[in-house]
């Protein structure tokens, strides 16, 4: 099988719902792909878009937000916030030339742990179809800088 | 007005010609501009699906693939029957692409393509819902008055239970009575079948139904049963004689459309809505309408 | 008043820049004076003949203070960047371009390609034999060369260790002016340099904190152009109106001079203290205002931002987390 | 790197050894992580167990660990262990990660060598986060020893009895003019047929007579602040419009009211009462209200009735009276709000509210009560005619696709006690149509075994429809009752003179609005969501506010009077402690570095954000923030930092996680 590329993901959870639909999936030995690795925040309105900046320049290729469903928030409101947060960052980052695919926003309650589990094995997929992102890497090695610009090679249009 | 893609079916040509004539009349005089689909075809009413489901779907889509050609958006049609084959079709072409694609592949025939785009309704709903009571209302010249109506809905009217429909006990047709000034009855077996195709096929089984349907009509005291489906109508009114004989009972209840009423309320001459080809005449109880 | 015996030197270069940080240090008025009084000065192109081999004969960190302004766009920049890292004792990052990569850094939104294309292609460029320079070229006289172009443009602290950010487009003269006299204080060592790497010339707050107007709980409806709401209340805060002022999350230390005009904060003088990020925390900043819960609310208030890249980085691209956009990275033939 | 990381990483027996190589992460973790801190890299079979705890302790203490990370099942159930144990050690808890390798790696990914890698990722993100962690101290926080508790049916009035006889003082608040619930409606309790209202109310009257018990009826809790400890609730008290301290319940003013209205909520729309009312004689407290929609001196300003013939002196009637708003302060809350009964009007072929003598089962309960519109009578609703024949079906919109698919648990007992009401009063042949009879506890079999030999007949099937349209002679004038006998495979029409319909329990139609009120969470069917579900029923997801009866499911009178009971338990422990200690979760700003900018003050639905005019900053109030980060995410300033889920211990968690720092960090 040729070698596939396998994709790095980026999870934020919330502590009440999706951090414990993931354990639930865990439980219910409910298999998903391997590429997303987590991250618990007490909610999904902790989420600041400088965690997905940071994710996204320093290796991912793709992160996956979830929360609560809307109205289900533990502290009643606060994944609206993050709703909104995500819809202005999306555009944010279409307007620098990313995917916005490649930032999701999943609603999961604490008793679904098999929509965890297929939104994850979904989201590596459509990741996996993008390609990978490897972010700035550098283009001149600035130390030898004759020998790396003249190499420019051709890259298909 | 709006304009609508008329389907009247196969019976409306044959033996419900009355169904079609009062339907046209009404429509007109309502304002309700019917364009009658050119090149329909036969939709397989109750006897083709179980014979070859995706063979009766073809043959539905090809209506809705003609109407579609015309570029209206709703698909009317009179007879529960063909409204309920166009209603599934409809929905299933949209839920299935497999099956979409079937049709599609042999609709290529005859350069047809189906989208599922139309709304698909019965002429009732046309009447209550587009045209609405108060309008309806305003029209009637000759309020049936003291007329007792059975309101029989038949079941394929209704079921498969289409969304948010209250299958059980609807009371739409109730209040389409009312507004032409006739005194529906409560007639708790409105919704039960009348036996459809079972008639030739199980004839003791489908006089027993059609038993019940009229028995409790005559229990209600009703005038005249009024029906939306030619099948329904042909049951109910061509099997009473047979009915009498296997039960032992008189029955000789008028019959029919419920368009051939609103006709008779809007004042249209009864020749014109095919009354008088009924067998059991209808023409004493209407005799007060003018 | 001077280093056994001679004064201490003064240095300003300008990289990638318009020159407006030079004129905003001729802007201190008589200042401009004390700093001749107290510094001999050794290279400043703009203002004085100088030569690089000048500056390449000196010995290492024999300027005091060398005040670098402009982002790293070619060899040249980057060149100097590292010479003048070598010969001077502080160096400064001065003004925005240095500090964050300011507007010559929103060239990072862009290929080469696509800025050479537009550069020497456009309708407006009268270029009929579609020349492009060439890095190198033979004369009779002999080979010729121009710096070699880096696809991506990067801050002065990217290329070289930086002891102080002096944020501002430009920096307001009554905080150069401020500087200066710090420097001379430290020279006659009446006073302390502050912290390696501390932002000068600064308040320890955002824009908000300076700005006279009355400010409330935000819910906004809807964003809007400032033309589009004239006359905007000038008690009222501009945010509160609609407007996008980026106020909120700007470093304070220009006394709000934009939003003080009736004009919204564009944030040149970049984040507040300890911020990774400028761009994320005006994304945070307008969604936590916006009223609405339903995506679809959301996003037509949102499309009152039509350039949301050029609202939160229009200052800091080069200096934010992803640096530049995704085409910019990429290798392509020039 | 001057901490001194320890890494433990769990086999839990195969669970997690059986899919990741645990040996060669600790190998590697240990070698591969030395550069940031790492000193000692341990893998253990069971480290949740007393050995496993006992080598953390033992490197605390001899290698003088600084951070501890055990990787291993979820924090959300071995994180007090492992800090706790820390504790132990001497280390502050809050130094101490958990990363999860079993639930969220080993039980979810086939693939041992992804799930190695993936187990090496994330222990290098625990370890890069907790070098971030800061120790911390819980925040100890006073409990108010008074007890709010909300509904006064069984449920509430046991909690706020046990709470009350042990010496605290309770708030009961009850939106009906009187407690009792819907208990109080009832005639007979299954199994043992006592009398409802003998039993329950000795508890009424307690309640009413109780010192430690304040009893607001005819209110309601219209806001709640503050958090456990330290809620402010703020009720309304209608106006009765009856002065509650001149007037003696004599019951006068409604024997005189000339205004008739149905009850549709007490008799259940089968009686009346009156203009101004108590809804049942025992009513505890025992004043009447004057109900504004209906009676005529509000509507049209004439007759006071009650008012000319009120004995007391002052006159008690006061129609100035206002509704009043209350300020209670509680340590905790208990909600006991009940259920509402499952509307049989939606099952329109049951014919109920068409067919006259189709009833509900709380129509069937008023009719056999002494007390009730009929005198205990078991009448048609021509009010004297007596049935001979019955038909009782259960399962009325529960266990069924189109309405409630949960069983409501109570509908067979209560059949079973109509069925033999029926048999003992009228001697008619009773029906009973089930699904299944579910009898589950005790005497509950037995009872169902003496119905069956008074003659009860079953028909295992689901009513089809219940119709007065007869086909033969002997169903004339009947209610022809449908249904297929599962038992004999034949469908049987039944002509019987009453069917009483077992309707199913339903949430309260304002659960949702409530519960974002008390800010607990509600499930998508409408019950609250318990802590969980097996082993702490009675508490929520929000500390310091319980649940008891049927507001959490559907249950029996007993159920919910233990439930009552064990709410009031654990608010008892809660009073016994005095200072309960909450996690020190919070949020704080730095003064200086704020402007003002007050994009902050509107994000915190607990009001913990505060705008200080005079100082033109915000100010963050530890004791109401719950913690959650929005604001520490939404500052513009940065000027919010969060302990717990801080800024640098994300970003370092997601470095971590991408392996940067396997290699020199770049800058």
């Amino acid at each position: 099988m040729t070698e596939q590329f396998e994709p790095t993901i980026i999870g934020f959870t919330c502590n009440w719902c999706s951090y414990r639909a993931a354990d639930l999936a865990g439980t219910s030995r409910m298999k998903y792909a391997p590429n997303v690795r987590l991250i618990r925040m007490m909610c999904s309105g902790r989420l600041d878009p400088t965690f997905v900046l940071r994710a996204l320049s320093g290796g991912a290729d793709g992160v996956m937000i979830t929360g609560c469903h809307p109205g289900e928030c533990h502290y009643i409101e606060q994944n609206y916030k993050a709703l909104r947060r995500f819809l202005l960052l999306r555009r944010v980052l279409t307007g620098l030339g990313i995917e916005p695919e490649r930032v999701k926003l999943v609603w999961a309650s604490a008793a679904e742990g098999a929509r965890f589990a297929s939104e994850t094995t979904a989201f590596v997929e459509e990741i996996r179809k993008l390609g990978p992102l490897n972010w700035g890497k550098p283009v001149a090695a600035l130390e030898n800088l004759q020998e790396e610009v003249s190499k420019l090679e051709e890259v298909p249009a | 007005m709006k304009q609508y893609a008329y389907y009247p079916g196969c019976s409306l040509e044959s033996l419900a010609t009355s169904y079609n004539l009062s339907t046209l009349e009404v429509a007109h005089n309502l304002g309700v501009d019917l364009k009658e689909i050119k090149d329909w075809n036969c939709c397989g009413a109750t006897a083709y699906f179980p014979v070859d489901e995706l063979l009766a779907h073809t043959l539905v889509a090809r209506n809705l693939a003609l109407a579609e050609k015309d570029g209206l958006s709703d698909f009317v049609a009179p007879c529960s029957a063909c409204y309920k084959n166009a209603y599934f079709t409809n929905a299933y072409l949209k839920k299935d692409p497999d099956l979409a694609e079937h049709i599609n592949y042999a609709l290529e025939a005859d350069n047809l393509h189906v989208n599922g785009t139309m709304k698909v309704r019965h002429l009732i709903e046309v009447f209550i819902e587009d045209v609405g009571l108060e309008e309806i209302g305003k029209k009637i010249t000759h309020p049936l008055k003291g007329l007792r109506v059975a309101p029989y809905y038949g079941c394929q009217l209704l079921r498969p239970r289409k969304e948010n429909e209250n299958v059980e006990n609807p009371q739409f047709f109730e209040s389409l009575l009312s507004a032409l000034g006739a005194e529906p009855v409560d007639y708790p077996s409105k919704t039960r079948c009348c036996g459809g195709s079972l008639i030739i096929t199980n004839r003791k089984a489908a006089l027993d139904m059609v038993h019940i349907l009229l028995q409790d009509a005559v229990n209600r005291k009703a005038d005249v049963i009024a029906t939306t489906c030619p099948m329904c109508n042909v049951n109910l009114e061509v099997y009473q004689g047979q009915v009498n004989r296997e039960f032992g009972t008189q029955f000789a209840i008028p019959v029919m459309y419920f368009t051939q009423l609103m006709g008779v309320a809007l004042g249209i001459k009864p020749g014109k809505l095919g009354i008088g080809k009924e067998l059991v005449s209808g023409e004493p109880v209407l005799a007060f309408a003018y | 008043m001077t280093v056994n015996g001679k004064k201490p030197k003064f240095a300003m270069y300008w990289a990638a820049s318009c020159g407006g940080c030079e004129i905003a240090v001729l802007n201190t008025h008589e200042k401009i004076l004390d700093v001749d009084a107290n510094f001999e000065v050794v290279f400043w192109p703009v203002a004085m003949d100088a030569k690089y081999k000048d500056v390449e004969a000196m010995e290492d960190g024999s300027i005091l203070l060398t005040l670098f302004n402009g982002g790293i766009r070619n060899a040249e920049n980057e060149h100097l960047a590292k010479l003048l890292r070598k010969k001077s004792k502080i160096l400064v990052a001065f003004g925005s371009c240095a500090c964050e990569g300011c507007i010559p850094g929103l060239a990072n939104l862009s290929s080469t390609k696509e800025i050479f294309d537009t550069y020497y292609e456009t309708v407006s460029t009268d270029n009929p034999n579609h020349f492009r320079p060439q890095y190198e070229y033979k004369m009779p006289e002999g080979e010729i060369s121009i710096p070699k172009f880096y696809p991506v443009l990067k801050t002065l602290d990217q290329v070289v260790d930086v002891d102080y950010y002096m944020p501002g487009c430009p920096p307001e003269s009554h905080q150069i002016a401020a500087v200066i006299d710090l420097v001379i204080k430290v020279v006659k060592g009446e006073a302390e340099l502050p912290p390696k790497g501390a932002v000068i010339g600064v308040g320890n707050s955002t824009v908000c904190d300076e700005c006279p107007r009355a400010r409330n709980v935000k819910l906004i409806k809807e964003f809007r152009r400032i033309q589009d709401i004239a006359p905007a209340d000038p008690t009222l805060c501009l945010l509160e109106q609609g407007i996008p002022c980026n106020g909120p999350a700007t470093r304070s230390g220009c006394n709000a001079r934009c939003p003080i005009a009736g004009a919204q904060c564009i944030g040149c003088y970049g984040p507040a203290e300890g911020v990774m990020d400028y761009g994320a925390r005006l994304m945070t900043a307008f969604a936590s205002v916006i009223d609405a819960i339903a995506p679809e609310e959301i996003d037509r208030i949102l499309d009152g931002i039509p350039d949301p890249v050029g609202q939160v980085y229009r200052f800091n691209l080069a200096g934010s987390l992803l640096k530049a956009a995704k085409s910019a990275w990429i290798k392509e033939k020039v | 790197m001057s901490e001194k990381i320890g890494v433990y990483v769990c086999h839990c027996g195969t669970n997690i050894a059986g899919t990741v190589d645990v040996k060669g992460v600790a190998e590697w973790a240990a070698e591969h992580l030395k550069h940031r801190g790492v000193v000692i890299g341990r893998e253990y079979k069971f480290m949740c167990s007393s050995l496993g705890q006992e080598l953390v302790e033992k490197d605390i203490k001899e290698l003088g660990l600084t951070r501890v990370i055990v990787a291993a099942c979820s924090p959300h159930l071995h994180e007090k262990t492992f800090r706790t144990a820390c504790e132990r050690a001497g280390l502050n808890p809050y130094l101490c990660e958990m990363v999860s390798i079993r639930e969220q790696v080993s039980w979810v990914h086939a693939d041992k060598a992804a799930a190695t890698e993936k187990s090496k990722a994330v222990i290098s993100g625990g370890v890069e986060r907790v070098l971030h962690n800061e120790p911390l101290e819980p925040i100890r926080v006073p409990i108010h020893a008074d007890t709010l508790v909300v509904g006064g049916g069984i449920a509430g009035i046991q909690a706020a009895l046990e709470i009350a006889d042990a010496g605290y003082h309770v708030c009961l608040v009850e939106r009906e003019p009187s407690i009792g619930g819907h208990m109080a409606q009832f005639d007979k309790t299954f199994p043992t047929l006592d009398c409802s209202a003998c039993i329950l109310t000795p508890k009424m009257v307690d309640v009413g007579n109780h010192p430690n018990i304040t009893l607001l009826t005819w209110s309601e809790v219209v806001k709640v602040d503050g958090f456990v400890g330290n809620f402010k609730a703020t009720i309304r008290k209608k106006a009765r419009y009856v002065n509650t301290d001149t007037c003696t319940g004599c019951g006068i003013c409604w024997e005189k009211c000339p205004k008739k209205v149905v009850d549709n909520v007490y008799e259940a729309g089968l009686g009346n009462r009156k203009a101004i009312y108590t809804p049942f004689a025992q009513a505890v407290p025992r004043y009447p209200v004057i109900d504004v929609e209906n009676c005529t001196y509000f509507k049209n300003g004439k007759c006071k009735a009650c008012q000319i013939f009120c004995p007391t002196e002052p006159n008690s009637i006061n129609f100035d009276q206002k509704d009043e708003m209350l300020e209670v302060q509680a340590g905790n809350i208990i909600l006991a709000t009940g259920y509402d009964l499952f509307d049989a009007t939606r099952i329109p072929q049951y014919g109920y509210g068409k067919l006259p003598n189709v009833f509900t089962s709380l129509e069937f309960e008023r009719m056999c009560n002494a007390a009730g519109p009929t005198e205990g009578k078991i009448v048609l609703r021509d009010k004297t005619t007596t049935p001979k024949s019955v038909v009782i079906v259960h399962c009325v919109g529960s266990r069924d696709e189109n309405y409630n698919k949960y069983c409501s648990g109570i509908c067979c007992m209560q059949s079973l006690k109509f069925a033999h009401l029926v048999m003992e009063r009228t001697g008619a042949e009773v029906y009973n149509c089930y699904i299944d009879i579910r009898t589950p506890f005790k005497d509950y079999e037995e009872f169902y075994k003496r119905v069956l030999e008074e003659g009860g007949h079953f028909i295992r099937g689901k009513v089809a429809e219940v119709t007065d349209a007869a086909r033969l002679p002997e169903e004339e004038g009947k209610l022809i009752v449908q249904v297929e006998d599962t038992l004999i495979g034949k469908q049987r029409r039944i002509p019987v003179d009453m069917v009483i319909l077992s309707a199913g329990i339903e949430p309260r139609h304002d659960a949702k609005e409530v519960g974002k009120l008390f800010g607990i969470a509600c499930g998508a069917s409408g019950w609250y969501t318990e802590k969980h579900p097996k082993l702490d029923p009675v508490a929520t997801m929000t500390e310091g506010i319980y649940i008891a009866g049927c507001v959490q499911g559907p249950k029996d009178i007993p159920v919910s009077v233990a439930q009552g009971a064990a709410a009031a338990a654990r608010v008892l422990g809660k009073i016994q402690q005095g200072v309960i200690s909450l996690e020190p979760i919070k949020a704080s700003i730095n003064e200086t570095q704020c402007s003002g900018c007050r994009i902050c003050n509107g994000l915190c639905p607990f009001n913990a954000i505060a705008f200080i005019e005079d100082d033109k900053v915000s100010s963050i109030n530890p004791a109401l923030c719950q913690g959650c980060g929005t604001c520490v995410a939404a500052c513009p300033a940065g000027a919010i930092s969060g302990t717990g889920f801080s800024d640098a211990q994300i970003i370092a968690q997601i470095d971590g996680l991408l392996l940067r720092n396997l290699e020199p960090v770049e800058a």
